[in-house]
Parts: C-alpha cells; sequence; structure tokens
C-alpha cells in the first residue's frame, strides 16, 4: 500500500501490521494529549505539584531526555568536526532520537510553564543571568540545528529525493553539516551545561549548590560531561531495541564498538570528577554550610545512601568499567546492561539534581517534602515515549535511516 | 530629581518573645493583599500566605517541651555579599522580578512571569507561592478587594512584597505635600500594623532614627569569616534565617531562648556552643 | 533580546550571551540560506542542462 | 487549466507567505499574552478615594474599635483603630477578617420562614406580622411566660432590649449563653454581693498566676491581653501558666505547670491554705472577710492538704508551695481563672477559689490588681408598661438560669415548657455542650425565631429568620466586658449600608412590639434604634457619637470590699468528668479558630495548622506516651458517653499522658464549603452537667477512650 | 563520497527523469500555482495590514458627547476637574457628585447633552460609565503626584491636547486584551510621534531613564 515511500530494498512489515502498531501507541499518545490539554486550558492545579515542589515528575523527564538525547551532538562532534568517519552509520538514527528527544524537551517545557501563552517572554524579556535563561535559548536553538540535521534525512525518502530541488537541498546541507554540527556542538555544551548550573546555582539549597568556574558551577561542566557521555549509551539502546523488533541487524559491530569505547571512557572520566566532586561537596561545600551529609540522606521514606551509590556506584563506575574493557564490551550481553545502567544513571543523576532538591528541608523546622505525581503528569510525562516510539516507527519504514541495513540483511539473506 | 536621594533598606525585625502566633499578620496581609482562598486549603504546600506561621519546638519530651512561633515573610534578600543577586530575582528567565535598589524590595510583575517556578526551587524559605487556580471569591466577596494590589491571575509565582503599594502610597503623600522624607510610621507593612501582640517592627535599616536600626544594630561589614554575610546583627539576641547561606535576609528575628535562636541556622554538632555568643558583633566598630 | 527591548543593558553580561546567540543564529541562518539558494541554483542548472 | 494540487499548494503557501509578512503575527502573540494579563474571569477591583470608618468588632466579647478602610466608599480592609482604649491599634484575625463576614455566603439575606423544612424567603411585613400574631396569641391566652429568649449576654442596649420586650410581654424566661463575663459576675456575687463583677488589671499585675486563662489565645479581651502580656515581658513580670497543655499561653510564660484537667480548684483551694497557714495574706483587706473565714481555714487545711492536692493535681508539693508563696509574696499579684477563652463550660467553685487567693493577698481594687467592680450600668431603660396579663407572668417562677439548664430542661420535659424562643447573637446548637440534645430541645419549641446574620446550626434549627445587619452596617453600643479592668463603652457604627436586606435588631424588636401594640407598643415608643440607643445612653452620647466611644471607668474602683467565705466554706462539690474510661477529652481554645458565634471566617480557617485539620479530619493532641502503639496522624475512634468520631492523632510532648486535647470551633454542620464541614465538633462528645451552684453547665472534660479506626 | 550519498546521488537521477516526464502538465500546475499563491498572498497581505487592525479593535460611543474645550473655559484649567486629592491620590474622572457643584441651573438642558446627564445620571444618581482612553491596566501603578508634582510635568506632556476637543472621539478597545488603544495600537507599525500615541512599558521607560537615570524597578510602575 505505501510501498512507493519504503526505501527502495527494504523489508518492512505489512501496512496493517505497521497501521495497528502505530495505533496501539498512538492510543497512549492520545491519553498523554488529553492530560496536555488539561493543563494548558485548566491549569497546573492538574498536578500535584506544589509550594514546595514546585518542579515536578515531567521536569525529571524533561532533564533525562536532554541527557540522554545529548547523543545526537556528541555523535555529530565525533564524525563532523573529529572526522570519526565510522560514526556515519549511526549519525542519523542518533539525529532522529535527539530530534524526538528535544522536541520533547520543549513539548514538556511548554506545558509545565504556567502561562504558556506568555513562554515567549524568556526571549523576549530574557534576564541573562539566568540558567533558564541559558537552557531556553540554546535549547531552542539546537533543536533549529537538530531539525537541520534531520532535515537531509526527510529528503532522501524515496518519493521526496525525486523532486529536484528537494535532492540538492539535501545534498547541499550534507556539505555543509559539519559547520551545523559544530553551532549544534556549542549550543549543546551550553545548554547541557546551563541545565546542571539550574541546580548549581541554587545557593539557597544547600544539596544543590555548588562552587565553580566564573559564572558556572561544577554541575555546568558535569552535566554536559555526562549528557556527552551517557547520550551515545541511549543511542547504543535505542538501536539495540530498534534491532529487537525490527529483527534485523542494523547497524554493525564495529561501529557499536566503537561508540562504546568512547562512551566508556566518556563515563569513566566523568565519573571521576562526579565523585571529586561529591567528595568535595560533601565534606566542604556542606558543612561550610552547617549541614551533615546525612541531612540529605535520612529522615525520609525514599530517599537514602542507596540513591548516591547506586547512581555514582553502580550506574556510573560499572557501566564505564564495563564499557572501557574490551572484553566485556564486546560481550552483547554485557554491553547491554552496561548502556542500561549507563542510561538509568544519567536519569538518576537528573532525578536527584531536580527532585531530590525539592525534596530536602532546609530550614531546621522544615520537614522533607516527599512528592506522589498526578495521573495527568504520568500521562504527560508518558507521551514523549508514545511520540519517539512512532515517530521512529515511521522514519525507519520511510527513511533510509541505517545506511548499513541493506548491507547488513543481504548478506544475511544469502548467508541463509 | 524624582528618585529618592539615599537608598533606602527597608527590613523588619521580629520579636519571636512576644509573638503569640494568632495568626493576626497573616489573616491582615491575605485581606491588605487581595490573597484568595480556597474550600479546603488544610494542604499548607498549596495554600497563599505570603505571612506564614511557623511552630517551632525545642524538640524535648514532656514536661521539658517549649514552643514558639516564627512569622516568615519574604526575607527580601539582598543576595550574596547584598548586591541585589537575591536567590529568586538572579534566577528568573523573564526579568519579572527584580531587586530595587532603592528600597532593599524584591519586587515583582505578576503579569511578566510566566510561571516556571524556578524562583520557588531557588528560595529556602518557601516565601514563594504558584497560584495553582484562578482566584475565585465567593459570589459578591470580590466586593471587598483592593484596587492598591492587582489581583493575580492563575498561573503565575506572588510573593510578600513588603506591602510595597503602602510605600507607594506614603510617596504620592510625600509628593503632594512636596517634601522628600517619608516618616517612619507613614509607611507599615499591613502585618505590622496588625500585630496585636506589638511583635514585628518595620522601618528603614539605613535610618539610625528608626527603631529597627536600634534594635538590630546591623553590622555594615561583611562578616570576616564569610564575605558573603553582610549586614550581620550586633545585637546578640537577634539573628536571621539560614544567615550561612549568604542570602542576606532583611527580616531579622529576636529572642531570649537560646533553642529559638539556633533553629536560625544549621549547625555541626557542637558548632552552636562555639558560635553562639559569637556575633558578627566585636569584629567591628 | 533586541537592544530596544525594555530588559536590554548594553554591558559584558548582555553582549556575551546575545553575541553567543545572534552567532549561532547567524551561522544557522547563513547556512540554510546557502544550502537553499545552492540548492535552487543548482536544480535550475540541472534542468537546464537536461534540456540542452 | 485545472485546478489541481499545485493551485491549492500555491494558495496555502501565499496565504501563510502574506500574513507572515504582515503585523498578524506579531500582534496576535503580543495581544494573546496580554489577554493572559487581563483574564476576564479575575476580577479588578474598581479604584476611588480613600476614607475610613469607625466602628467597634463584635465579634468576640473583646470589643475592639476598628478602623474600616474604604476606598470609593467600599470597605476594603479592618484594621485595629489606634486611639481605642481597649486595644489601642491592633486587632485579632478574626476582627480583621470582618470584610469576610459582611459577604460571607452564609449570610441571611432576606427574611426566612420554614415551610416543611424547607426555608422560603418572606417580605420583612410578613415576617413580623407572623411573629406577632404567634405572640398576639400566647398573650391572649394569658401565657406569656411561654415566651423565651436566648442572647448572648445581658450587656448592652440590643441585649437590654430584649429583657426590656421580655418584661413588657410578662416572661421572666429571658436566659443567656456562657461567656466568660457570666462566670466572672456569678464569681463577684457569690463573693462580693449582687451587682458586682471582676475586672483584671493585667496590664499592670507583676505577677500573674494563670489557672489556664489562655491570655494570649483568646481570653478577656483579645487584643488587650495580647499588649499586656507583651508589656509585661518589657515590664519583667512574670506569668505562672497552670494547664494540663502546653499552650501558646504556657510556652510564653515563665513557669508552666502542668496539671491533671479538672483539679485547678483543688489546687487553688490548697494554695489558700498555704495564704492563711503561712500567715501570707493582707490582714488589711481581711478585715472586710465575712461569712466564715476561719471556717474556710479550717475546711481546707482539713480538705486540701498540700500533699493530697500534690496527688490529685499531679504538681509536687514543693512547686505548690513554691509558687503560692511566690504569687503571696508578688507586690501585684493577680490569680486569674477562666480556662481557654473562658466561656462555655466552667465551674463557679474553681473560679470562687481561684479569686479567692485574690482576695487574701488583697490586691484587690489597686493598680495591678483585681478589680471588683459594679456591673455596668450607664443604661437609663425606662420602666416597661405591663399589662396585667405582663406583671403575672413576669411574676412566675424562671425556667432555667442559664441558656443550658433552659435546653436541659426543654430536652428533659415532656410538656412543651416553652411555646416561642428568640434568639439572638448566639447559636446554642452549636457551642453548648451536646448540640445534637439541643436541636432535639429546639425541635420541641413549636415555634422558634432567631435573630441572626448568619445562616447557622440554630438558624437551620428555627422557624422564622430575621435577618440583622452586622457590626458594620448598624448601630449599636458595645460595652467592654469579661475581664477588662476598666469600662469603655464603644458605638459601633455602620461603615458601609446594609449589604442585604437586613435590619437592625432593635429595629426589629421595635417593630415588632409596636405590630403588637397596647403596652408592648407602650414600652417601645422610640421611632427607631437609634433614637432609642439616644435616649438610653443620655450621659455619654456626645462622647459616643463624636469620638466613637465614652469611657466610663478607668482605674481602680473606689470603696472597701467585702469579702464573703459562706460558699467556699461549705466546700461545693468538684464537678467530676463524666464517664470511667481512661483518658481524658479537653476542648481546646486556639486563637485562630473562633469557637462561639459567629464562626471562623474562610481567612481565619485558612490560617488552622494542618495538626489540627487536615482535609475534612480532625486531629486530636495525645502525648505519645499515651498513644500506647498507635501511630502519628493514625486514624483513631475516640468515644466518650456522649458519642464518638473518627479522629486522627496529632503526637504533642507540650500535653499531658492521659490527656486527649480537642480544638474547639470546628465541625460546624451548615451550609458554608470554606468553613463548615471540618472536623469535628468537640461539644458533640461532652454532655452538659448543671453545677448546682451557679445553674451554669461545668462540664469541661469528659473521660474517653480510643481504639484504632 | 559515503553510501548514503552514492544512493542519493542515484536516486536523483531517477526523480529528475520523471519530472521531465510530466513537464507539459507541470508547466500549467505551477502557472495555476503561481497565480493562486499571488493572488492569496495579495489578499493576506492586504487584509493583514489593512483589514486587521480594524477587526481587533471595537469601537465604543462615550455615553454622551463632552466638550473639553467648553469646560476648560468655563473653569480655566484641567486640575479644577482631575485634580490631586489632599492624601496625594489622583481624582480621575470627576463623579457625578463633582459636576453638581457647577451645573446647578434646574432644569439643566442647555444642551442636548447636558440634558442626557441630567436625565439618565444625575435623576437616576448614577455614575457616567465614561471610557477612558487613557486607562492603564489593572497591574500598572501610576502616580500622578510624582509626575505633576515632584517632575512638573504638565497634562499635555502625556495626555495630549484632549483639553481643546470639542467632542469626544469613540473609544476603541482591543477585543482581545480589553486594553484602549491609546495605550498601544494607534499605529500598527509601533511608530509614535508624540508621547499620548502610545502608553506602553518601552514609553515610560524611554522617559524614566532620561529623566531619572533608570528604568525603574518592577514595584515602581506595577502593583
Amino acid at each position: 500500500m505505501d510501498a512507493a515511500l519504503i526505501p527502495e530494498g527494504a523489508k518492512r512489515c505489512s501496512f496493517p501490521k505497521f497501521m495497528l502498531g502505530i495505533a496501539i501507541v498512538g492510543a497512549v499518545l492520545l491519553w498523554g494529549v488529553y492530560a496536555m490539554l488539561l493543563c494548558w486550558f485548566k491549569g497546573l492545579n492538574q498536578t500535584n505539584m506544589n509550594d514546595y515542589y514546585g518542579f515536578a515528575l515531567w521536569i525529571w523527564a524533561d532533564l533525562a531526555v536532554i541527557a540522554v538525547g545529548g547523543g545526537a551532538f556528541f555523535t555529530g562532534l565525533l564524525k563532523y568536526i573529529f572526522k570519526i568517519d565510522e560514526l556515519k552509520n549511526i549519525i542519523n538514527f542518533a539525529v532522529i532520537i535527539g530530534f524526538i528527544c528535544y522536541s520533547s524537551a520543549l513539548l514538556i517545557l511548554a506545558i509545565d510553564i504556567g502561562q504558556p501563552l506568555r513562554g515567549w517572554f524568556i526571549f523576549w524579556h530574557a534576564n541573562v543571568h539566568s540558567m533558564l535563561t541559558e537552557v531556553a535559548f540554546c535549547l531552542s536553538c539546537y533543536f533549529a540545528v537538530l531539525t537541520i540535521e534531520f532535515i537531509p534525512n526527510i529528503l532522501e525518502n524515496r518519493q521526496l529525493n525525486k523532486v529536484p530541488f528537494f535532492h540538492h537541498l539535501a545534498h547541499n546541507m550534507h556539505g555543509t553539516m559539519a559547520i551545523f554540527a559544530a553551532t549544534g556542538a556549542f549550543l549543546s555544551f551550553f545548554h547541557q551545561g546551563s541545565l546542571g548550573g539550574v541546580a548549581g546555582v541554587l545557593y539557597g539549597r544547600p544539596f544543590a549548590v555548588r562552587e565553580g568556574l566564573l559564572i558556572w558551577p561544577w554541575t555546568f561542566f558535569l552535566f554536559t560531561w555526562s549528557a556527552a557521555a551517557f547520550g551515545p549509551c541511549f543511542t547504543l539502546l535505542v538501536t539495540r531495541i530498534t534491532e529487537a523488533v525490527t529483527g534485523k541487524k542494523l547497524v554493525k559491530d564495529n561501529v557499536i564498538h566503537l561508540l562504546a569505547k568512547i562512551s566508556g571512557w566518556m563515563i569513566f572520566t566523568y565519573i571521576i570528577a562526579k565523585i571529586i566532586d561529591t567528595i568535595y561537596w560533601a565534606n566542604v561545600t556542606v558543612p561550610g554550610l552547617g549541614y551533615e551529609l546525612s541531612h540529605f540522606y535520612t529522615g525520609n521514606s525514599l530517599y537514602g545512601y542507596w540513591i548516591l551509590v547506586t547512581e555514582i556506584i553502580i550506574c556510573g563506575v560499572i557501566p564505564g568499567l564495563l564499557l572501557i574493557n574490551k572484553s566485556t564490551r564486546e560481550n552483547p550481553n554485557l554491553r547491554l546492561l552496561a548502556i542500561i545502567l549507563g542510561v538509568i544513571g544519567v536519569c538518576l543523576n537528573r532525578w536527584v539534581m531536580v527532585l531530590q532538591v525539592m525534596a530536602v528541608p532546609v530550614m531546621s523546622f522544615d520537614t522533607w517534602a516527599l512528592y506522589i505525581p498526578s495521573w495527568q503528569e504520568v500521562a504527560t510525562t508518558i507521551l514523549p515515549v508514545a511520540y519517539g516510539i512512532i515517530l521512529i516507527a515511521v522514519t525507519y519504514r520511510y527513511l533510509p535511516v541505517f545506511p548499513q541495513e541493506l548491507e547488513l540483511n543481504q548478506s544475511k539473506a544469502q548467508e541463509s | 530629581m524624582i528618585q529618592d536621594k539615599k537608598a533606602h533598606k527597608f527590613g523588619m525585625v521580629i520579636d519571636l518573645d512576644k509573638c503569640t502566633g494568632c495568626g493576626s499578620c497573616t489573616v491582615s496581609c491575605m485581606a491588605e493583599n487581595n490573597i484568595p482562598f480556597k474550600e479546603d486549603e488544610s494542604d499548607k504546600k498549596d495554600s497563599l500566605t505570603w505571612m506564614r506561621v511557623y511552630k517551632l519546638t525545642n524538640g524535648k519530651p514532656f514536661p521539658e517541651t517549649q514552643t514558639a512561633y516564627l512569622p516568615r515573610p519574604c526575607q527580601h534578600c539582598g543576595g550574596k555579599g547584598d548586591h541585589g543577586h537575591s536567590p529568586c530575582v538572579s534566577v528568573c528567565p523573564a526579568t519579572a522580578t527584580d531587586y530595587g535598589y532603592d528600597t532593599g524590595i524584591v519586587s515583582q510583575i505578576y503579569t511578566r512571569c510566566f510561571g516556571c517556578r524556578y524562583c520557588m526551587a531557588a528560595c529556602p524559605y518557601h516565601a514563594r507561592y504558584f497560584n495553582w487556580w484562578d482566584p475565585v471569591w465567593p459570589e459578591g466577596m470580590e466586593k471587598y478587594l483592593s484596587p492598591n494590589v492587582s489581583p493575580r491571575m492563575r498561573g503565575v509565582v506572588e510573593k510578600c512584597s513588603f506591602c510595597y503599594h503602602r510605600y507607594q502610597l506614603a510617596r504620592e503623600q510625600a509628593y503632594f505635600d512636596e517634601t522628600d522624607e517619608i516618616p517612619e510610621d507613614a509607611y507599615q507593612t499591613a502585618c505590622t500594623t496588625a500585630c496585636p501582640a506589638g511583635a514585628i517592627i518595620f522601618g528603614d535599616l539605613n535610618n539610625p532614627s528608626h527603631k529597627i536600626h536600634q534594635i538590630v544594630k546591623p553590622d555594615p561589614h561583611p562578616d570576616p569569616l564569610n564575605h558573603d554575610v553582610v549586614g550581620k546583627s550586633r545585637n546578640p539576641k537577634v539573628f536571621r534565617l539560614l544567615e550561612r547561606l549568604g542570602t542576606n535576609p532583611k527580616v531579622y528575628y529576636m529572642s531570649e531562648r537560646e533553642w529559638v535562636r539556633k533553629l536560625g541556622d544549621s549547625y555541626l554538632e557542637g558548632e552552636w556552643d562555639k558560635v553562639k555568643n559569637h556575633h558578627g558583633a566585636a569584629s567591628h566598630d | 533580546m533586541f537592544p530596544f527591548i525594555f530588559e536590554w543593558v548594553w554591558d559584558i553580561g548582555h553582549m556575551l550571551f546575545f553575541g553567543g546567540f545572534w552567532y549561532a543564529i547567524g551561522i544557522l541562518g547563513a547556512g540554510m540560506t546557502y544550502c537553499i539558494a545552492k540548492a535552487a541554483y543548482d536544480t535550475v542548472k540541472e534542468s537546464q542542462d537536461s534540456r540542452h | 487549466m485545472k485546478v489541481d494540487r499545485r493551485s491549492f499548494l500555491g494558495l496555502g503557501l501565499g496565504a501563510v507567505a502574506g500574513i507572515a509578512i504582515s503585523p498578524v503575527g506579531a500582534k496576535l502573540t503580543d495581544d494573546s499574552s496580554i489577554w493572559t494579563q487581563n483574564w476576564p474571569w479575575t476580577p479588578v477591583p474598581p479604584d476611588g478615594k480613600i476614607t475610613y470608618g469607625q466602628s467597634v468588632c463584635t465579634l468576640c466579647p473583646g470589643t475592639c474599635g476598628i478602623s474600616v478602610r474604604k476606598i470609593g466608599g467600599r470597605p476594603v480592609k479592618i484594621e485595629g483603630q489606634d486611639t481605642y482604649p481597649v486595644n489601642n491599634g491592633g486587632a485579632c484575625l478574626h476582627g480583621i477578617a470582618g470584610l469576610q463576614y459582611l459577604y460571607d455566603p452564609c449570610r441571611v439575606k432576606t427574611p426566612l420562614k420554614k415551610n416543611n423544612g424547607r426555608f422560603e424567603p418572606i417580605s420583612w411585613e410578613e415576617a413580623i406580622t407572623l411573629v406577632a400574631g404567634r405572640l398576639g396569641k400566647l398573650r391572649k391566652n394569658q401565657n406569656p411566660e411561654a415566651l423565651a429568649c436566648i442572647t448572648d449576654t445581658n450587656l448592652g442596649s440590643v441585649p437590654g432590649l430584649f429583657s426590656h420586650f421580655m418584661a413588657a410581654f410578662g416572661s421572666p424566661n429571658h436566659v443567656f449563653m456562657q461567656t466568660l463575663e457570666s462566670w466572672l459576675t456569678q464569681t463577684a456575687q457569690t463573693l462580693h454581693g449582687p451587682g458586682h463583677t471582676l475586672g483584671f488589671d493585667l496590664e499592670n499585675a507583676d505577677f500573674i498566676l494563670s489557672f489556664g486563662a489562655g491570655i494570649i489565645e483568646g481570653w478577656g479581651s483579645p487584643v488587650a491581653c495580647f499588649k499586656a502580656n507583651s508589656g509585661r515581658r518589657q515590664r519583667g513580670g512574670k506569668l505562672y501558666q497552670i494547664e494540663p497543655r502546653l499552650s501558646s499561653t504556657a510556652a510564653g510564660a515563665d513557669k508552666w505547670i502542668p496539671i491533671h484537667p479538672g483539679t485547678e480548684a483543688d489546687l487553688a483551694m490548697a494554695m489558700c491554705g498555704i495564704l492563711l497557714q503561712e500567715n501570707l495574706f493582707d490582714p488589711e483587706f481581711a478585715a472586710g472577710f465575712r461569712g466564715g473565714l476561719n471556717r474556710f481555714n479550717a475546711m481546707v487545711q482539713q480538705k486540701y492538704p498540700v500533699e493530697q492536692v500534690a496527688a490529685i493535681t499531679g504538681i509536687s508539693a514543693a512547686d505548690i508551695k513554691k509558687t503560692a508563696i511566690a504569687f503571696a509574696k508578688a507586690k501585684m499579684p493577680v490569680a486569674v481563672p477562666g480556662k481557654g477563652r473562658g466561656d462555655g463550660a466552667q465551674s463557679l467553685k474553681e473560679f470562687a477559689a481561684i479569686h479567692t487567693l485574690n482576695c487574701l493577698t488583697g490586691n484587690i481594687n489597686k493598680k495591678g490588681g483585681t478589680f471588683v467592680k459594679p456591673v455596668p450600668e450607664y443604661l437609663a431603660f425606662p420602666d416597661p408598661v405591663q399589662d396585667a396579663v405582663a406583671r403575672d407572668g413576669a411574676a412566675k417562677e424562671k425556667l432555667a438560669g442559664s441558656a443550658p439548664e433552659l435546653v436541659t430542661k426543654i430536652h428533659q420535659s415532656d410538656a412543651p415548657v416553652v411555646d416561642t424562643l428568640f434568639v439572638y447573637n448566639a447559636n446554642p446548637c452549636y457551642t453548648l455542650n451536646d448540640p445534637i440534645q439541643t436541636s432535639a430541645a429546639f425541635e420541641k419549641i413549636p415555634f422558634v425565631v432567631n435573630f441572626t446574620a448568619f445562616m447557622d446550626e440554630t438558624a437551620m434549627a428555627s422557624d422564622v429568620i430575621l435577618p440583622i445587619s452586622t457590626f458594620l452596617e448598624r448601630f449599636e453600643d458595645v460595652p467592654s466586658k469579661a475581664g477588662f479592668a476598666g469600662l469603655v463603652v464603644g458605638l459601633a457604627r455602620p461603615v458601609v449600608d446594609p449589604v442585604f436586606d437586613t435590619r437592625s435588631p432593635g429595629d426589629v424588636l421595635i417593630h415588632l412590639a409596636k405590630t403588637l401594640g397596647g403596652t408592648m407598643g407602650e414600652s417601645f415608643d422610640w421611632p427607631d434604634y437609634k433614637t432609642c440607643l439616644k435616649s438610653l445612653v443620655p450621659g455619654i452620647w456626645n462622647d459616643l457619637y463624636k469620638k466613637g466611644y465614652a469611657v466610663v471607668s478607668q482605674g481602680p474602683p473606689a470603696g472597701r470590699m467585702e469579702t464573703n467565705f459562706a460558699f467556699l466554706a461549705e466546700n461545693p462539690p468538684t464537678i467530676q468528668p463524666q464517664g470511667d474510661a481512661d483518658l481524658i477529652l479537653v476542648p481546646i481554645d486556639n486563637m485562630r479558630v473562633a469557637s462561639t458565634a459567629p464562626a471562623s471566617s474562610p481567612f481565619a480557617i485558612k490560617t488552622v495548622s494542618d495538626r489540627v485539620i487536615k482535609n475534612t479530619d480532625m486531629f486530636v493532641e495525645i502525648n505519645p506516651k499515651t498513644a500506647n502503639g498507635l501511630k502519628d496522624g493514625g486514624f483513631v475512634t475516640l468515644t466518650t458517653p456522649a458519642g464518638s468520631a473518627k479522629v486522627r492523632l496529632n503526637f504533642n510532648e507540650g500535653i499531658m499522658p492521659g490527656v486527649i486535647g480537642m480544638v474547639k470551633g470546628l465541625g460546624h454542620r451548615f451550609d458554608n464549603r470554606y468553613v463548615a464541614g471540618k472536623g469535628v465538633n468537640v461539644h458533640e462528645l461532652i454532655s452538659p452537667v448543671i453545677e448546682p451552684g451557679s445553674g451554669l453547665d461545668a462540664a469541661f472534660g469528659v473521660k474517653a477512650s480510643i481504639s484504632k479506626a | 563520497m559515503s553510501e548514503i550519498e552514492n544512493k542519493t546521488e542515484h536516486g536523483s537521477m531517477d526523480g529528475a527523469k520523471e519530472s521531465a516526464a510530466e513537464d507539459p502538465k507541470n508547466d500549467t500546475g505551477l502557472g495555476l500555482g503561481v497565480i493562486f499563491f499571488i493572488l492569496a498572498f495579495l489578499i493576506c497581505f492586504l487584509s493583514g495590514w489593512l483589514l486587521f487592525p480594524k477587526l481587533l479593535y471595537s469601537k465604543h460611543e462615550q455615553p454622551f458627547n463632552f466638550d473639553h474645550a467648553l469646560h476648560v473655559q468655563e473653569t480655566g484649567d484641567c486640575e479644577s476637574c482631575h485634580f490631586l486629592r489632599e492624601d496625594g491620590t489622583f481624582s480621575g474622572i470627576p463623579k457625578t457628585e463633582s459636576c453638581l457643584d457647577c451645573h446647578t441651573d434646574e432644569p439643566m438642558g442647555e444642551t442636548e447633552d447636558e440634558a442626557i446627564f441630567a436625565a439618565e445620571y444625575v435623576a437616576k444618581q448614577r455614575e457616567v460609565p465614561w471610557y477612558v482612553y487613557a486607562k492603564q491596566p489593572d497591574c500598572v501603578y501610576f502616580s500622578h503626584a510624582a509626575h505633576i508634582k515632584a517632575a512638573g510635568m504638565d497634562c499635555v506632556t502625556c495626555h495630549g491636547h484632549i483639553g481643546e476637543s470639542t467632542s469626544s472621539r469613540p473609544y476603541e478597545e482591543n477585543r482581545l486584551t480589553g486594553y484602549s488603544r491609546d495605550i498601544w495600537g494607534n499605529n500598527i507599525w509601533g511608530i509614535t510621534k508624540n508621547p499620548w500615541d502610545s502608553m506602553k512599558m518601552d514609553d515610560c521607560a524611554v522617559c524614566h531613564e532620561e529623566e531619572t537615570g533608570h528604568k525603574g524597578y518592577c514595584f515602581q510602575c506595577h502593583k
């Protein structure tokens, strides 16, 4: 039925089967959209946020998708600036994942603010001293970059590519992509960092506050670093899932191994920095303000030392080591374990830096603020996931996302 | 010149020994500033009260228990080094809140705020409140609303303004009388005038003739141990909340009771005994 | 965002921040303009070539 | 030429491009954001000229002067009146929230008549005719005493007009709610003879021995007490607070002495014994002791030995002695009775024993002491004109001495003892102990006429509601009361025209009397209430009208005072809490909750702690030691002989083990979603116990048990 | 060259061939498309600039005509009617009561407008619901005293020559925002020739910066 749109030579499931899948995920999407509309029309009272807990579940999701979406800029940086050419085989997919993550992030931000119609004030009346301003500017600019990076891939659709102008446009954009990628890397560095800065500059919140360099607290650099480190993990994870769902090998192992290795070293170096940061914070920053470390991890039913150990050791040091070591990296199961742990680790880090910050009491007579999200929040947080699945399904079906797909599957067909 | 020649620094000192926790300040504030109310206000984390009264306890068992009340308006922080970079002001992405260098008051534009709530996250005092709901009054009750304070719409953050509209009115009077002086009693916040126990004193910390200046005796020099902290009180009974974070609030508290003063900040074990009698004090003058 | 807006101040912070911003916007804008123009040129050229 | 896809594409692109380079996009983006700044459903208060109106708050017996800020004639804010001699600036939260009462959704907006259990609006003419018809029949049947009347107090011209009405009508059955003032009057009458009441010069006293009086929790005239308390700290005066719970007063006191609830009288008796034994009483003042001081002394030494009282009260004998001696040796000591706000259920024995301490020190009618002063008599009511029916009726025996006694009588008797009941400014179906029984008693009364501004529990149990104006809409003289040292009469004045179709209660009574005609009309020969008031206060009207208040007496009353020990020497029995459970439930007075009529405002309810009310659940305070494995915040069933309620526990180290504290003034059952339906009315768990000596309800608490719900 | 690019190169050849084959039909379609494009562009462009501003504002006539020039002539100045109160607040539009200080002749009705005033407002004891051209939104705090007394400004500086008008022009209100068109929108280009052409925050800021050296803090002009 839609055969004319499918990349030449590629095998895809039947159209009804495809539509059935889309419909199922679409239902989830609609549920999310309904919740989103509730939040827009009735206001944020639809959530369980409160004056103590002004940031909530979806802000965590926002930070997490941006972190894992960091694979796009980092892979782009490696491919176009550092000219690691093997990565061309995964760059399209990394860009699509990044596009999904960033468009979701912007959508979440649009839902999150109390006055969506005034959202543009953040640009118009910008306060350049606010980390959030930096986030908003760089985030939207970088989203533009991702769109630019995504366009050639769309134009490579069999039908679109027949239009000469589109064909030439795609070609020319490929040619200039290094400039866009460089700009994207520049923007990403700042917005990933400023997201870290968002928490780090809160000097009224001893749990979040960090010292730093010039106007940027250390979390600024840690966030950029961690996004670069764990972003590729997420790209690899989604690639693995896509391979599992489609039942095809889509990217050659050498590419996977290369990206995993780079990710591993990034994680490893990041986690050393994170450990130093944590030790300094726990032994110098916090006691200087009159708090003991135990203040932040005891006296409540959720946040214990476990979260610190899980984030840093289990989901930081372990995946780092697994990916650095050649034998474990090239073992598919251990590699999968490592990238899953890595993705959990970075998401957990974002959780800690947003939600635990809100939960910790600061005044001596305050109490822990724990928080259970409402269904509207859960639905709007799942919305991007459903949207991402649909977009991946559609792009995979109609666009030549994986350059090695034909080759890998032809040979497989020949072998069998 | 339209601007006042000398910068004010309006502040407040609250005598926690006089405070009875009666709630007059809270209600006076709500009535003065058109603060709405809902059917259920028992979720205190979702209840708009610019002036909130916290209950403190010394944590000891019966019959050694002691309690006190601590009213908490917006602290109108001067920020690190008292340069005006209050925790909330510096983070607002849309410049919807700023620091008035002429008054020391953290001011804001509700109609500019687009509700990102970053300022609420930044404020360790929970002094900022979000309008989760449309403000709705029972039919006819909106007739008592004051035109001097604009009712806020759903989706924006609000907080105590030190009754800035009263300052505006006092200034109008001064303009009319063609004088530069605003007498101490011409500008007082609604909570101050309401307090039946006389526990709240409001005035200009920069003006040595004002009562607050005489009680607080603010140290004009930075704390030698922490240069971010400016304006520490030289009165050993006076303290500020979370002083060590460097937020430099303009709301001071006063108590004879040591355990109350200790609750003003966090201290490591044994630290309090070293600092309790060491008050920014002796360092200068 | 623009110099005619209330909040704009000609200080180092604004110059760095918006300098970076307009620089990025400039590159993206110029890059895209180039690509589109070049694509249009190529298309026209190609169709002319094919006719000849 | 064929219109195809590309034509439409051209059309669309053209439209988009055309709009894009027109101002539409930018303008709409801007305008839509401005729209969010001016949402039509967010009110915009109109501006105008700022003026101030002065009045007196009548929400509680505190009688504070208030200043009402108006903008364009619209009242927008109530504040304390700086020059008013009771509060001298400052106001309590209830007064400041006064405008919420003006526009309360529960205001009765027009006269109402109950028809088959539902209220229908009627006109004022219909309402007056209806009530007059009923009353006319009573008089025609020579049965005027079947009209009874409950008012909050007996002070002031409006309760006075009700008394006047009752007298002219021919009924002796005008009874009052239990206020601090009524207990103080009873006490003064018992110890010093009729026509007296007590005032406390807390402003100057240097040692306040409070037997649970919530000096900073609404006792007496709250703002005056707050000020006195603040002043005390500056003067270096001492406050010893004796009560089972660390109230705010106790927390701010120099010493908190926890005591077993209900044993305050025993403690006071023991302290009297110590003072007498140690010869620490004032010999000069003792010259005026009558009625058996020796008998009293012998009785207390025998019945209230310190060791025994120490066991009863839970206070060590040493502490009792030390406190008594410190009290007696102070220069200006004052012992203050009246637990909590001092209203509701108290005990005459307790009041008398505590006041005897004052008498023994001799710090009576001196600066910084207790004032035994005449009951305010500034009103010059003419004698009512009575016909034969009225004379006969008025001479009949009074059914009851107080509102709770009347209600208990009605409840207990099968025959209808009261045919018609007037209720003014009181909510007995909520504030009396066992309000369910009170409502049942009201059901038995064929015709209840309620003069009220609000549709409260009692209004709902009434047959005709005559909506009255609030203190912001009408004139009324407001005498200071409730232990206030001097006598200041204030004038409540209309600061705004009545918001609804309401009238001044005085006007309604005059209208009603005139409709009844005959001697009733003659007794109420005033054109309106304002004229009536002016004629009742000839001496002070000018002050009232010009200044807004008149200071009738200030400083200590003159003259020697005799003290009669006859009542206490008999050692009247102490009322014991009913029931036989292990724990004892006591009501707590919380400043932020109004416990009588009218109910709290939405603002006041908003300030109530989430450890008192959460959602609609009521918390009770309990010492963790008493909890017996139950959890903080957990639900329990609280059971007393009067009933049971599902409540949540609030662990409080500041309450004596074995005691359960429940805040008074919640659990309203009328239709106001901001105020009512929250928590439990503690009175529903306590049954009234009429104290033989006073005729008042003395059930201060009740035995209770808790079990996991 | 990468595999992708190879492939796209290849693909483009197909495309070029196909489009060439459809040439004749394409041309008419494209021609019509261009015409439609131009047509739609012009309509939308012109309505955006000309029609849209008209649609955006609703016009209201004042309750009756008010002759400022005549009143100024009679009273001599603006302050007789628009004065500062003793407390420094600004009285704004006079209340009916103030009008009756001068309009004492009985019966009133020398002019048609006075007759309306007498019959509709004086007799019924109502205030005239004037539309205020210079009405600022509720969030704005404006001190006339600061500008008149402290800065010594006159009325004309901001309000223009309204005192010379003999008739009340219709009040125009933005349907979406409720703003008076005088606050912002008299010129869709945003060009202002006179101070009274626009009274948005930026307009205030220009003068404030010149006169006081600072644009001001939020609460200086907001409430």
